[in-house]
């Protein structure tokens, strides 16, 4: 029998090593698998590469990875935020390394590497400083940039519920990045808030098929990281 | 500030970025004055509002103590889905945004060139933190750019200029700026100005604006108003 | 108010001038917009470039517009099946012009052209006849084919039910081809079962946005293909 | 033709295919023969069937009159949804494909050569209607291709040979080869005959196949059986 789910957070991320790339769910604190993200810090893992839209708020979650020097390099579109020190102030000490990516091609980028699509053309950029060292290339009279497919060793997703297979749904615009960094991970690990019986996601409402999906841990009331942040707390 | 009251306010320059938006169609709205469009659709026309998050549909900001951490907007701030809106992912977010499918994006801008280039991402500092987000995705694949902005910057330095010294968000894409001292169309022929606030003479928008202007038909050139 | 319903089928099609290029949502004939396909016979637009993964069977819808000689060229993957005689013939005698692309490649070039996409890599087809004139290209050690976004000025799908805004939900594997086809063309037009008020579908699960959707017709019990084959129907 | 006779039945073969599946596998399965595997899923462990066009978790066939024609696999035959399965658009279902994440597609051939070189669309007769459907997109995305047929054509003539003589499918990608008289081993060595069936010998296969074999490690060499 198929079974995706696993028994704790610390089972669910032990097999991380150090220099993994890892995509991490969220558009700020929007499907951010915080539960996971401490779990990692937990564990321990160094010198890692983490793909996310943002870099954490606070001193918790993806803020507090950051923090605790797990992580080499940055792939993201927006590191700022009103509460977003901790990346500001190492990569101004030369601490850790950014990549910048617009965040339309930073989507279509993890999509790619989840497609098995190694290259492909958009306008976003052109012109731009971003635009430095990528191939130019006209179709149709307008110029493109080719970007490449994004994938990593993992990925950590909050999701709504999940079913033993793994299938997924999301909580409103929690969804954001988690249904193409579950296609472009290599292993996807997956926090729920509840895990349902198999055949009771009705087949037409699936976001995510369980393929796409490794481990399901159950994490029935998430903390928000908001409220994490406006009580100043720190993780670990 | 002479600019701080001379003009139109944030809310009329977003009334007049409504009026502009025709019935129907699909708008992203960039964050600050552009937010403020949502208070000043048209009655009778219906406008559908995207944010690139993964919501087409937003409707306004939810009551105090109704905020859902789960339901926001790309400034991150709690919006509520209006019926008959739907959530999508990211890829197909900007599938939408860069497939040329939303009809007009207003937005914010550090400068304006007079080919339309726009700046509104970076200063470029040497220790600012590069951060871009969505807007070069937005500008490059959305039909209409909007601009809605302050004539100058808040130390009087113009912000409309013949090329931007800001590091560029994208080139030759803005249609339309709304200052608090004028609406003004980019075209081939220049940058033309299809309106005064109330008070303001073409001259006194020229002297404030680092690119050449040409009047439009209902504008008088010269220095009345 | 945005109210995307059209009062009849002809109504619904009767800008379909000739020369268009025109995308036909199915798989066989799950999803198969057969009324619409038959107004368009109705209407008599000519000269028209189809993009369906099938060239229809029997003579009934999409085969129909075909013997009907409004079809200059197909572009598709599998323009054979057990009922399927018409497209044989008029490819034999030199009359309909084929353009065959993998069923894959053409799912995700039509997904591309609806994505703003120019172009984009894939392994499809490497080392086969149908790499002949693309351009071949090597990442990470492997070989890649360029392949085209593919856009059209009309797309006919069929959908489960609709709202007045367009958001559309499908039936099982009647899904297939219908929400990328949506994205790709200039003007979407949708036979539905059912309209339902706006709200009604949760917007969790609303499968293709009304933003890639202009027309929306209700067709309450549309015709089964395999039954009017089996019953020799022929239209008109 | 002895070959009807002798040898494994197409059960059989199915069979021996599904003993390899390992519990827990993502698998794709052709039209013909390949159909016949889901009968022989090893009691205990589960796999789970993809239909590209749109469908994970698919069921076996519906009782009479209960076919639904909107629920079909990928040779448009009626099949069913299993509890836990979920429907997705092509775009996806071939990203599904294309990145990797099928763990076996098992499909039928025209001729495979010694190299793994694949053909199974077209016999490139000058009249023949070019169709290739989802082929070329699996056998270039699924991790492990399983070839599933009778050793030779009707007429007798091999399908396994040293180089294919129709078009490609796709070049060097079939990893195993079941046939009704052994099941071969594509390897950087060549072709490696791992079991023959009941009452066939090694020579015998040799002597049917157009690329030269190599006994494994569990195979006689020479005539006996």
């Amino acid at each position: 029998m198929i079974d995706k789910r696993v028994a704790s957070l610390a089972s669910a991320v032990a097999d991380i090593r150090d220099g993994a790339s890892i995509m991490i769910g969220g558009f700020g604190e929007a499907g951010s698998p915080i539960e996971l993200i401490h779990a990692l810090i937990d564990q321990g893992a160094r010198s890692l590469t983490v793909i996310s839209n943002n870099t954490g708020s606070g001193r918790v979650g993806l803020a507090a990875l950051i923090a605790n020097g797990q992580v080499a390099k940055m792939i993201c579109s927006y590191p700022r935020s009103v509460n977003s020190m901790v990346f500001p102030e190492l990569y101004r000490a030369g601490k850790i390394a950014l990549e910048l990516v617009p965040q339309g091609t930073l989507a279509e980028r993890i999509r790619a590497g989840g497609a098995g699509i190694p290259a492909f053309f958009t306008a976003t950029g052109v012109g731009t400083v971003l635009a430095e060292g990528k191939e130019l290339r006209r179709f149709a009279e307008r110029d493109y940039l080719m970007e490449l497919g994004l994938r990593a060793d993992f990925a950590l997703i909050k999701a709504e519920a999940a079913d033993r297979y793994g299938n997924l749904v999301f909580n409103k615009t929690a969804r954001n990045f988690a249904p193409i960094m579950c296609m472009a991970a290599q292993t996807t690990i997956v926090q729920v808030k509840k895990i349902v019986t198999a055949g009771s996601i009705d087949p037409e409402i699936v976001v995510t098929p369980g393929i796409f999906v490794n481990r399901v841990i159950v994490v029935a009331k998430p903390a928000q990281e908001s409220q994490l942040v406006k009580e100043e707390r720190c993780y670990p | 500030m002479k600019t701080k009251t001379l003009g139109w306010s944030r809310e009329e320059m977003a009334s007049l970025v409504a009026a502009d938006i025709p019935d129907g169609a699909y708008v992203n709205l960039g964050i600050g004055i552009p937010e403020l469009v949502t208070q000043f659709v048209r009655p009778g026309s219906e406008v559908i509002f995207q944010t690139e998050n993964g919501l087409l549909g937003m409707g306004p900001s939810p009551c105090a103590g109704l905020e859902d951490a789960e339901l926001v907007n790309a400034g991150k701030k709690a919006v509520t889905a209006i019926p008959g809106a739907c959530y999508f992912h990211h890829a197909d977010s900007f599938a939408m945004i860069r497939g040329g499918h939303i009809d007009i994006c207003v937005l914010g801008a550090m400068q304006v060139s007079a080919e339309g280039d726009l700046a509104n991402w970076s200063t470029g500092e040497p220790d600012a933190i590069p951060a871009v987000g969505g807007a070069m995705d937005l500008v490059a694949g959305v039909k209409n750019i909007f601009v809605v902005t302050e004539h100058t910057t808040k130390t009087g330095e113009p912000k409309i200029v013949s090329k931007c010294t800001y590091p560029l968000t994208a080139k030759a894409v803005v249609d339309r700026i709304y200052t608090n001292l004028a609406t003004i169309e980019v075209t081939s022929r220049g940058l033309v100005v299809t309106q005064l606030a109330p008070g303001v003479s073409f001259d006194y928008v020229q002297d404030k604006t680092g690119a050449v202007l040409i009047p439009g038909p209902q504008v008088a050139a010269g220095g009345e108003s």
